[in-house]
Formats: C-alpha cells, structure tokens, sequence
C-alpha cells in the first residue's frame, strides 16, 4: 500500500494540468468556476480539444478511439480539469451509448456513430423515463411497432437532458407487451430530426432550461437502428445505467466548490471579521471537508480496485449517494455564505455579455440558483432512494 | 395558558381562509412573477374589505386592535396560499413603525390609508455591509437648519417599487454599528433625490436598491425620537420575523399536504409510493418539522407583543432558528419526495419552497439566530445561564 | 390565546413546589440529580408523600381516589416535581394496571387492588413482550389453560421492569390459538409468589438490573384473576399502551438536565475557558435548548386541547419520538462535556455510602452509564419505528 | 497510489485473523473484565510468537520493520474480535517512544523484551487539567544533581496495572500549558514513593491513576531529548490514533456484520424484519459510515510515518473526527436495530459500542479534532486556506 502517487502518475498529473491551462477557454473556465450558464458551444470547444489530443474516450477501447487509462489517471484527470474549471462533457456519446454500440451494435453502427461521438460532430441525449415510469423504469410505456422494415414509434419521454442541443436520441421502447414488464423493451436510435419529434422544454425551479420532454408521434425509424435485438432491450439499458455512474462521486467537481465556499467565506463578514473565521461555520465546513476526504479515499480505493481487475460493483451507489449528499451540502453552505445576497434573482446576470449592475458581491448571483438546481442531485440517475435499494438487495442481500 | 383561539379570532382565521381559496390561485401568482408584479391591487383590496389591513393598529385609527396571535392566523393563510402581497412590508413593518413609534397626529394621517388599502409603505433600513446586524446603518442624515439631509445606500428594499412612501432608518449620530444615533425618517418616493434600481428575488418578491443622493426632508418627517429609534426597530423586526415565522408555518403545511398527495397518487412498481415504508417514515418526519416550528411561531405570536424584552427575544430567535431548520427539511424532503416533478417550475412546491429559504435567509438565518439566542442569555440573565436551579455541589 | 400561566396555575405551581421542597426526601433528590442509583425504598416514599397529600393518581376518577387536574396542571406538576428531583413514579400500577381495572375490571377486582395500588402497599410489573413477541406483540405465545376455576400458565416474559420489586405482575397470555392472533389473548393478574415463577434478572449494557426475565411454569392463577372477557385481552392490552404515553415526553426531566448541562460544561474547561463559552459547544446546546422548547410548547397545545375535551390521539408518537431523541441527546452532550472522564467505570460509587475517591470531578462518575442506559428510550415503550408506523398510518393515510 | 496490500501483509493480516478466530473468544473476554483483568498471557504470548509485538521495530530489535499498515491490519483485527490486550499501550505508544525517542542502548535493553513479550509498559501522560491538550503538563521533574525527581499526578494511565515500567512526561522548563519544557523518563512501577489506584474504565480497559510523590530517577532513565519532548509524543499519539481508527473500523464492521446478520433472523409480523425498507436503508446507511471511516483509517495508516507533520496530522485528525461520528452513528443504530437485545450484557453489541464510545473520547472527541484540523491548517497554511486555488477575483 502507497498512498503517494508514483511519478508516472505525478507526471500524468502535470500533463493534464499543462494541457489543461493551454488548451481549455478561458471564458468557459470562468463561467463554470463563477456558476454561470453554459451553452452548448462552451462544452463542445472542450470537447474538441481533447479530441484532438486523443483524450476523449478513456473509457472506450483503443481500437474505437479510446485512450487506456487506469482509473487512477481517470482520477488525477477528472480532479485537473473540474480544478481548473472545465465543463463536464455531455454523457450521453461517449459515457452512455458510445459504449453501448461498441458492445451491443453492429458494424455499420459502429462505424457509423461511433467516430461522430468522438469528435462531436453527433451530439446524442437520452429517452429513458417517462411519466409514469421514473423510478420504476422497466414499465415504460413508448410504443415502437414494426411495419415491414421501420419502426413507428408513439409515446413521450421525459428528463431528457440537453435535447435541445442534440442530433440523435437513443430510446428505449416497448415492442412488446405481452409478457413481464421487462421483457418486450427494444432500443433505438432515432434522428432528432425525424418528423413527428417535439422536444418541449421543462423549466426547473431555478428558472433555467436544462431538461426537456420529449413527445414521439408516427415517428419512423429504420429497422437498422434497432440497437441488440428486438424485445432484448432491458439488459441494454442495465449495461448502460452502470456505465452512467462512472466520476458519478463528483470529487473533482466538489473539490473545488469547496476552495470556492472557503473564498467566499473569507470575503463575507460576520461580526467585523471574515465569516471562515466564525468557529460554528467552520467547523461546517471541515465537517464537509472531512467528508470529501472520505469520499476521495473511497474512490480512489474503488478506482485501484478496478485497475487491478475487479468490476465496479454495487459500491457505485455508495459514491452516488454520499457524492450528491456533499454536492449539495456545498451548495448550501455557498448560499449559507453570502447571507442576504442569496436573495436577488437576476438569471441575466450569469449569462454572457452582462453589463448591469449586480446586487451584492459579485460571486452571489448564481447561488441560490445553483442550491436549487442541484437538488436534482440525489434524484438524477436513480434517486438516492433506489441507490439505497440497490445496496440493500446487491450488497446487504436483505 | 390556553391556546384556543377566541371566537373573533376563528371568524378572522376562516374568513380569510375562504377569501384566499376563492381569489388567490397559484395560476394568479404565477402570472403576477411573469409580470414582475409585487401585488394585485383587487387581493389588496379585498385583504382591505377583509380588514387585515387594520390588524395591528388601534380602531381609532380604523383598526382591528389585534396582535401577534391576529398577525400569525393571517401569515399562515399567506404562507399556504403563497400569497405575495406586501402584507410584511406595508402592514407589519412599515404599519408597525408608525404605530409604535409615530405621533398622534402622523398616526392619523399614515394609518387610515394603510388600513383602507390606499397607502403602501416600505421599510428601507439594510445596507451593503449590514449582513443581519440591525444596527449596521451607514446612510447619514444631516441636520441643516430644521431640515434633514439623508446621503447613502439601502439595499434588498421589499416591495418598495410598488410603495408610496418609505420608512428610512439614517444615521445621525455616532459610526455605523453603534445602537444609539439612529434615527427613522419618512421619505416620499418620487423624491428626485432618490434614485432606485428594480429586481426580483429568488421568490418571486420584487425589491429595490436605493440611493439617497442629499434628500432633503423637514422635520415632520421624524418618526419617534432623534437618536433612539433601534429599540423600536427591534421590536418591529420581531414582529417581522413572528410573521414570517407563522408564514412559513403555513408554508410547510402546504408542501407536507402536497407531498402526502402526491404519495398516494403517484404510482411506482404497480404501488402508491406511500406504500414504501422508507418514504413514510420520511413523511413523518416531515410532520414532526411542521409541529416543531408550529409550537414555536405559536410561541413567538404569544410573546412577540410582550414587554418583556428577553421573553420577546427568546421566543422570536427561538422560533426563527426552528423555521430556517425545519423548514429546509420539509422543503427538501418535499421536493426529493415529489422525485422529478418536484424540480419542475410547472408544480407548485418549488415555489414554496424558494420562499421558505427565502425566509431562512430574511432577518437571519437559522444559525444566526442561534447566536442571537445565546447573546441574550448572556446579555439578560448570566447567571442563569451558567448556574442550575440547585446548587449542585451543595448537595 | 394567551400562553402566560393563569393565576391559578401559577398558585398551583407555588403550591406543588412547596410541597415537593417539603416532602421530597433530600438524598432521593440528590440521587436523582447527580444519576446515582435508584432503589424501591427512595421511590416509594415520595410516592407515600403524594399519597398522604391525595396527589397520587391525577388520572383517575375522583370515585376511585383520583385528583381532578387539568392537563395543564398535570404538566406544571411533572416540570416542578423533576427539577427538584423527584423519582419517576412506578407507573405499572398508577398509570397501567389501575386505569385498566377501572375500565375493565370487577367490583371486586377494584376493591382489592385499587387502594393498594394508591397507597403503595402493593408494587406492580408488567408482562407483555415475550422473546419473540417485541414489536409484534399480539404473537405471543404464553399459555393460559383453563382448568377448573384456575388457569395454568406456561411461557416466558421479557423486557420485565423493576419485577424484582414487584408484588404483583399483570400478564398478556393466550388463551385461544385457534383464530387470528389477535384473538384468544386473555389478561391475568398473578400474585409474584405464586410458585412456579421466576424472575431471572437481565443486566444491561451499563451493567445495572433494571429489567428481567420472568419465567412461568405451570403457574396456577385463580379465575377470579382474569381481567374483562376471556379471549378479549387484545383491547385491554391496546388501552393500556395508551395510557402508558402519559408525560412520555419528559420535558420536566429534560429541562432538568439541560440545566445540569449547562453547570458541567460551565465547570470543565477547554483551552482555558469554561466549555460553555466554547462557539462550537455551545451551538450544540443551543439546538438542543430550542429542541426541547418546541417539544414543551407541543405538549402544552396537546394538554391545551385534552383540556378542552379532545381525546389524546396519535400525536403522542410524536411526543415519544421526540421527547425520547432529545433525551438521548441531552446525555451524549453531558458525557461528551466531562471529556476523558467519562471513561472510568466506577459504579459502587453511585450507589450510597460510597467513600472511597471518585476519579475526575465527582458529577462524572455516572454519566458514561447513563448514555448508554438512554439508548433504552428509543426502544422501549413501542420503538421509535413502531411509532412513525402509527403516525403514518393512523395520521397520514399511508 | 496503490491501496493493494503486499504478500508479506496479507500473511500478517491472515495470521493475526486466524489466530484471534481461534483464541479469542467473546466468553474469554468477558471472563477476563468479570475478573478485573487487563489481559491474558496466554494471547499475548501468541501474539509474541505471531511477530506482533515487534511490527513497529526494526529487524535489529526482534522487530518486523512495519509502519503504519502494519499496525492497521493488526489494529483492525483487535477491533473485530474486541480484543483488550495491552497492544496500543505496550506497542503502540510506550514501544513507539522507545522506537523513536530512545538511544541505542536504551533500545537494545528495552525493545527486545516488548518484541518477545515478556515486557509490558504504559505511557503516563494525561493529567487532571489536560483535557485534550497534550501540551498540558503538570507533573515536574526537578534536577538533583545528576538524578531527576518526580513529583506530580498522571490520571487514565490504560493497562498501568499491568505495566513493569511507565514512560512518564514531565515538564523541566515552564509551565503546564508550554509546548517546550517537557522531559520524558522511564520508572519502574515498583518505586516506593510511586503510589497508585486502579479502576476499570467503562469498556473493561483498566487504568491507574498515578501520584509521584518525590520518584527519584538517573540520568539513564531519560528518552530523547530534555525539554524538548512534545514532538516526539505528538508523533506518538499520532501513530496511536490512527491504531485506534483500525480498531474502530473492526469494531464498526462487526456490528455491521451483527445487526445484519439479526436484521435476517429476527422474525417480526411473520418475516425477518431485514424485509422492513426501513431498517435495509439504515442498515445501508450504518454500511456507509463504516466505508467512509475504512477509508480514512486507511490514509491515516498510510500517512502517519510521513514527515510531512501537515499530512500526517491532517490525515490522523481528519481519521479520527470520522470516526467518531461514524463509530457513534454505527453503534447507536446498531443497538437501535437489535432492538432491546441490544441493550442486554448478553450480546457482544452492546460492549462492542462501549469500545467504540471509549475510541471516540481517547486523545480528543470528533469536535475536538476537527478543531486540531483546523488550528493546523491555520498554522502550516494560512494563505492556503482562505485563498482558492484560483485567484477568482481577477477572472
């Protein structure tokens, strides 16, 4: 056991950090570290220059384009670059359906998709849930019924995130109903542009657009974009649920919320000193602080496990559930701050090309809206509660 | 000791319960946010009608002659029906400064007007490095001749773009941070003077930040004495936070409502989701929070009145400490409860929830109230604090 | 609504608290006070003190030798009485056993034991759970045969409080196992020395005796003995756990011991100051402090609305669950205010006639034990769980 | 980074199990507190024979060259079989002062016996006034000549009662409080002007309490430096604590394995109340604290021989704090889940959770050592903690 990281891996790190300080924009890295929105075309130039480095798929085998990584350096990778303030590159390519085709996809999808994945050329979202099936996935709804060699597809799907910025949906339909719940559930790959595809916005309680409904009606899609085999659809969608979780534990991501909380609290005053100072709300923050140290330590022990060949488990949903405790215990923290500068609303403010006043200091505009939208934390990608669930079943076999 | 309502005050609870029910649908406010509204002069004049306006004052003044216990039956329709109307600012703050502090003869012309709907009024006391230290007033007002001149900057004004006149605490004597020297003015609006920027809160609330550039107001302006007015500040800003407190009662009775629904209706897995023990228990919890922070705004409505300054401020930072508690876990829990939906700006509960955390963050926040709460143990009765009833080592 | 005491109350409390700084027993109150060990003898007197005055049994008809207080003056009564000191009172007799036999029981049942349940010349237990009846208990299993003008009884009985004290135990047998198991329960009174019984004391995790086993072996009970209806004893068994929730809340011992809190963390230092003077301690007790107000204040409007007629409903798992949260809590931060001294383990020196030297300030010694016998309060009287059952299913409809 | 553990550790690690499986009993235990003893000989003796006793020392002494891995797997098999050897006193701490403070000579006389397990020692350290504080030190030491004479009270001395010889603190220079002006000797036990009480503590541990009433001691009896003992027994304590945050995480997953292994065969309303959604999510919850507490044991093992004092007593301070709010969370659900079995003497639950209470309050509680947590990030890196890693305000 070495706790220190062995000089490949502090050389690794310095490359990434070099690469990092060269190639990501300025201007993205400000929005993301000052919480301000990101469009489409912020994440899309990262992701570009990590294409051209090669660095785009570390998940993916090298033959397709992948670059092998340990999940050590996917480690020293993730908490680089969220440290310096990139985007986290949209997930549905390269961490959901990317990896999908390549083990569930025939050639011609492989070769048609998978290069547009990596160099962004496709941009892909999700149809999983729909409004009766959240939680309880498996009894959706979305029809696809075959007519000679076509799909119609009827149905609506829901917290499809980002489709407004997307060229293809994979989605999970049922093409058959006749048996379990499970079983009759196919997936497609469907053009964004296909007629008969409404993508409707759904509004957060932060007041922003980041997921959207999307209605299918006599929508046609070609049989070649069956992905596996009719009806076989559910083992599909488990592979590609436990590939969503990996860097699910937002360490990275965390770390630097927490240097950012510790900036603010250093300028905020309480009582004619800086608030870090105040002995209650520092010891909340190295509560948090400890608490993210445990959280790294447990990754990192899951990701050695991992490069010394065991599979990610059902420890995944431990990284889920504390990861997301902690992304949000940061944002309350942040808002707890700036005291009564959570309290003005100005969403123009966090965009581009603002030259109004703000109210308060200049770091508070975004906090109240980044508290409240990131509730959606312990919902997102199973709730906490199915996470729970799953440990109690997979792990705890109660 | 007896909780029980009087029969007037029942006929006021249910009378303005019908009121809300029959006039104030969440598609009325959703339209007023969309319309950067603070108000709807017809509620208003309805809330008139009802004669909540004239709660606190005498009825030589057209009022209601209520108090605290009145004040809460009204917040908490407020807060369940999230009503946005400037009931705290106009009526509690501003309303109450004058009829604590004002002359008979301001009385008279301030109060009738507020009581028949016709004047709103706004409380312009927060500055830029206040945080939630009341006493932090920066803004200066300078005596020349008979007359005042204020010079500075007051912040996170609530619905002060709909108000006629404002209540302005300046400085005439003394640095920013000293109790004594602080004295309150009223300020007409339209002074060109004055010079104001317009924004809304994360809860819907419209608000102002405003510049004091040399407004010139005579001495009839004064409310209360020169010099003296934090004492009467405090008090209002109990009452204030008494008010807020039952607010946000009504609140989290709204979201554990709304949640305990959404149980029994959403289905999961061929179920209701309130099947799931996990998210009974969880529900439960929920209520508890709910009754906590009841007994407490109960508390703080029953003392908030009395002259008994450490009684008041116990059971106001007490009750104030336990609604920012309490009601971050009801809204948390009703939002991760309600799963997706919860998130969406189309349901309500994310709008109760934004203005309960508003109402953590207002006056101060749970965690500097607890401070508040010690401060006055100290300050009022040390002894007490570090000494038991018996004398323990006697024994 | 007017939440300052009448004058009547505050003459009723001048009085209960003159009375008790009479006739409570110094060295009970002390035992009390300081945690040291309680016996039968430090109980009963203060209980014949209440008894000689006619304040004995506020919840029964006057009939029967009750005392008529309002609720609000039976809260005044429980805050006075346990800031002196005062011992719980046994309430296996007063609060259980008594009410039932005033419900169910025969005139001659009344006759013979009412009076001496008042006067304390007889102590009483209870026999309810059963090794694999907790918290279902309507399994259990005792038997009850009848056999002639008898009843034989065989089975086990656990979770037995203070039995080594007690004259008589009130016992849930079965007498049917034919129907549903929550039929055919039948309730006997048997005398403690009847042979065939036999009490097996069981120590706990702070090594006191304060529970036991109780053993039956064919146990002959006279029929005379059988409370209500044979097979009936399920509804007798519900009324009685009803009654059980008197003043379970325990506002009057927990503000007693916030205060005591408050005297150890102003004598033990930190960093050269008391520990009360500590931010980060102080917050704790703070929480706490406004905790337990909110819980006095939800008893008052319950007493409040009992006084005005409304029966007691499923509220009180509320005031179980948080009364029994905030107890525990006020003793972790007692022992986490003495510090290293709430390690040594010296229970003699609870007891009386100790004289040896105690080890750390003298209120140390017992406050270890205390913590952990406190985890009872959760557990005991139907587990916080049970009651969040009872709340979601009789208060929310779940 | 690596986490995975050597061949030679597996073996240590598979050896101290075995061995504990086999001999150590819940009943030898109890056996053992039931008659007030500090441990047996018998598993010493094996513990010698297994090479335990020497982990910490080099191969020069008898030892096994570990460092703080070592010491982990060890620690952590003690914790889950609640094993009460004199490990952490006689190993640990004494031995470790002896490792790193003593001269050669001194070592070769003292560390072999430890190694073969004929030598037992206890480190007098803690006083009356200490609370936490290790800097606070009463007892004097007074030059006479070239001999040093002790006077002053040592309280919580564990596994004393046992110990052939004490390393003992005392002060030379100064005055309690001082980090500077603290000696370090080594007494017999048997001195005739050393006088002593014994008491178990609560979880069976027995300790001493200490009074030095004129102990006279050569120039041959001092470890280390004089005056400058104070980072010698921070190391020391370091190197301690982080031992018992491995003792903890045994315990932890004994009573994780415990109540789940209850939670299946305990039947209620006709199924094993493992079946209630309630009780899996706690039960999952209790699954979590002891990963996170795992987790941050295992840094504190890896980093407390660095000489990097800032990640050491991060790592320890930061292990330790964890585990004690997760030791407390662990031990109370776990007798909350076992129901009123768990407060019985009878099961192991309940005596588990004393140790683990016992863990929490040895060297400094979690608030305790979130406040050291803080104090050194203050003191090694001031800027480092308010100044972000991005200086924002330029951006």
């Amino acid at each position: 056991m070495d706790l220190t990281f062995t000089p490949q891996e502090v050389a690794f790190r310095e490359e990434v950090r070099a690469f990092t300080a060269d190639k990501l924009p300025g201007d993205v890295a400000r929005k993301i570290l000052e919480h301000r929105r990101i469009e489409k075309d912020d994440v899309y130039r990262w992701h570009r220059a990590l294409y051209e480095k090669g660095w785009i798929a570390p998940g993916w085998p090298e033959e397709y384009g992948g670059i092998a990584w340990n999940s050590v350096q996917r480690h020293i990778f993730d908490e680089e670059t969220a440290a310096a303030g990139a985007p986290r590159l949209s997930p549905f390519g390269l961490s959901m359906i990317g990896p999908v085709l390549i083990a569930f996809g025939t050639d011609e999808q492989k070769q048609k998709y998978l290069p547009e994945i990596l160099s962004g050329e496709t941009w892909w979202c999700q149809g999983y849930s729909e409004p009766g099936s959240g939680s309880d996935l498996a009894s959706l709804k979305t029809r696809a019924e075959r007519k000679g060699d076509k799909y119609v597809v009827n149905g609506q799907k829901t917290w499809n995130t980002h489709g407004q910025w997307a060229d293809m949906i994979f989605c999970l339909t049922r093409t058959d109903s006749s048996g379990k719940k499970q079983q009759g559930i196919s997936m497609l790959l469907i053009d964004m542009k296909t007629p008969g595809i409404e993508v409707r916005p759904i509004i957060t309680l932060d007041g922003e657009r980041e997921i959207n409904e999307v209605w299918l009606e006599n929508v046609e899609v070609s049989a070649e974009n069956l992905v596996g085999e009719e009806g076989k659809g559910w083992t599909i969608a488990k592979f590609l649920l436990s590939h969503e979780r990996t860097g699910i534990a937002g360490v990275g991501v965390s770390k630097r919320e927490l240097v950012y909380l510790k900036h603010i609290a250093s300028q905020e005053q309480l009582n004619g000193k800086p608030l870090i100072e105040d002995p209650v709300f520092r010891d909340r923050v190295v509560q948090l602080e400890i608490d993210l140290l445990a959280l790294e330590m447990t990754v990192l022990r899951v990701a050695s496990a991992e490069r010394d060949g065991k599979a990610p488990g059902p420890e995944a949903s431990i990284l889920k559930i504390r990861g997301s405790e902690i992304q949000q215990a940061l944002t309350e923290l942040q808002m707890e701050a700036i005291g009564p500068y959570s309290l003005p609303y100005l969403p123009l403010s966090w965009g581009e090309n603002w030259v109004g006043q703000r109210i308060g200091p200049d770091y508070a505009a975004p906090l109240a809206a980044r508290y409240f939208n990131m509730r959606k934390t312990t919902i997102y990608g199973g709730t906490n509660e199915i996470q729970r669930n799953i440990i109690s079943q997979q792990v705890l076999g109660l | 000791m007896d909780f029980s309502l009087t029969e007037e005050q029942r006929l006021l609870q249910d009378s303005v319960e019908r009121f809300l029910e029959k006039n104030y649908s969440f598609e009325l406010r959703r339209s007023m946010v969309d319309e950067r509204q603070s108000m709807s002069e017809e509620v208003w004049k309805g809330f008139a009608s009802l004669g909540l306006l004239g709660i606190p004052f005498s009825d030589e003044y057209g009022g209601f002659g209520g108090g605290g216990v009145e004040t809460m039956l009204v917040m908490e329709a407020i807060g369940k029906h999230l009503v946005m109307e400037p009931y705290l600012s106009t009526v509690v703050m501003a309303g109450g400064l004058v009829d604590i502090g004002a002359a008979d003869w301001q009385k008279k012309i301030l109060l009738p007007g507020i009581v028949n709907g016709s004047m709103l009024l706004a409380f312009a006391h927060y500055e830029r490095e206040s945080r939630y230290d009341l006493g932090h007033v920066g803004t200066r007002a300078t005596a020349d001749g008979n007359n005042w001149v204020i010079d500075g900057k007051k912040t996170l004004v609530m619905h002060a773009p709909v108000a006629e006149k404002l209540i302005v605490s300046a400085r005439t004597q003394g640095e920013a941070g000293d109790r004594d020297g602080v004295t309150l003015f009223i300020v007409e609006c339209d002074e060109e003077n004055l010079g104001g920027q317009e924004y809304p809160l994360f809860d819907g609330t419209r608000a102002l930040e405003l510049q004091f550039n040399g407004v010139r107001v005579g001495p009839e302006s004064v409310i209360g004495t020169i010099n003296g007015a934090m004492p009467l500040i405090e008090k209002v800003v109990d009452r204030a936070m008494a008010a807020l407190c039952a607010e946000a009662v009504g609140l989290m009775g709204s979201l554990y409502s709304m949640t305990l629904e959404y149980l029994k209706t959403r289905q999961q897995f061929g179920v209701p989701i309130g099947k799931f023990q996990v998210l009974q228990h969880r529900t439960v919890d929920m209520l508890i929070n709910l009754e906590e922070a009841r007994s407490l705004s109960v508390l703080a409505a029953g003392k908030v009145d009395s002259d008994n300054v450490f009684e008041r401020r116990r059971a106001v930072t007490a009750a104030k400490a336990m609604v920012g508690r309490a009601g971050r876990y009801v809204g948390q829990e009703a939002i991760q409860l309600h799963g997706g939906m919860g998130m969406t700006d189309e349901l309500p509960v994310g709008h109760y929830v934004k203005r309960l955390a508003a109402i953590d963050v207002l006056f101060g926040d749970a965690a500097y109230q607890r401070s508040q709460f010690v401060q006055l143990r100290e300050d009022a009765a040390a002894a007490e604090f570090v000494q038991p009833r018996k004398a323990w080592k006697q024994l």
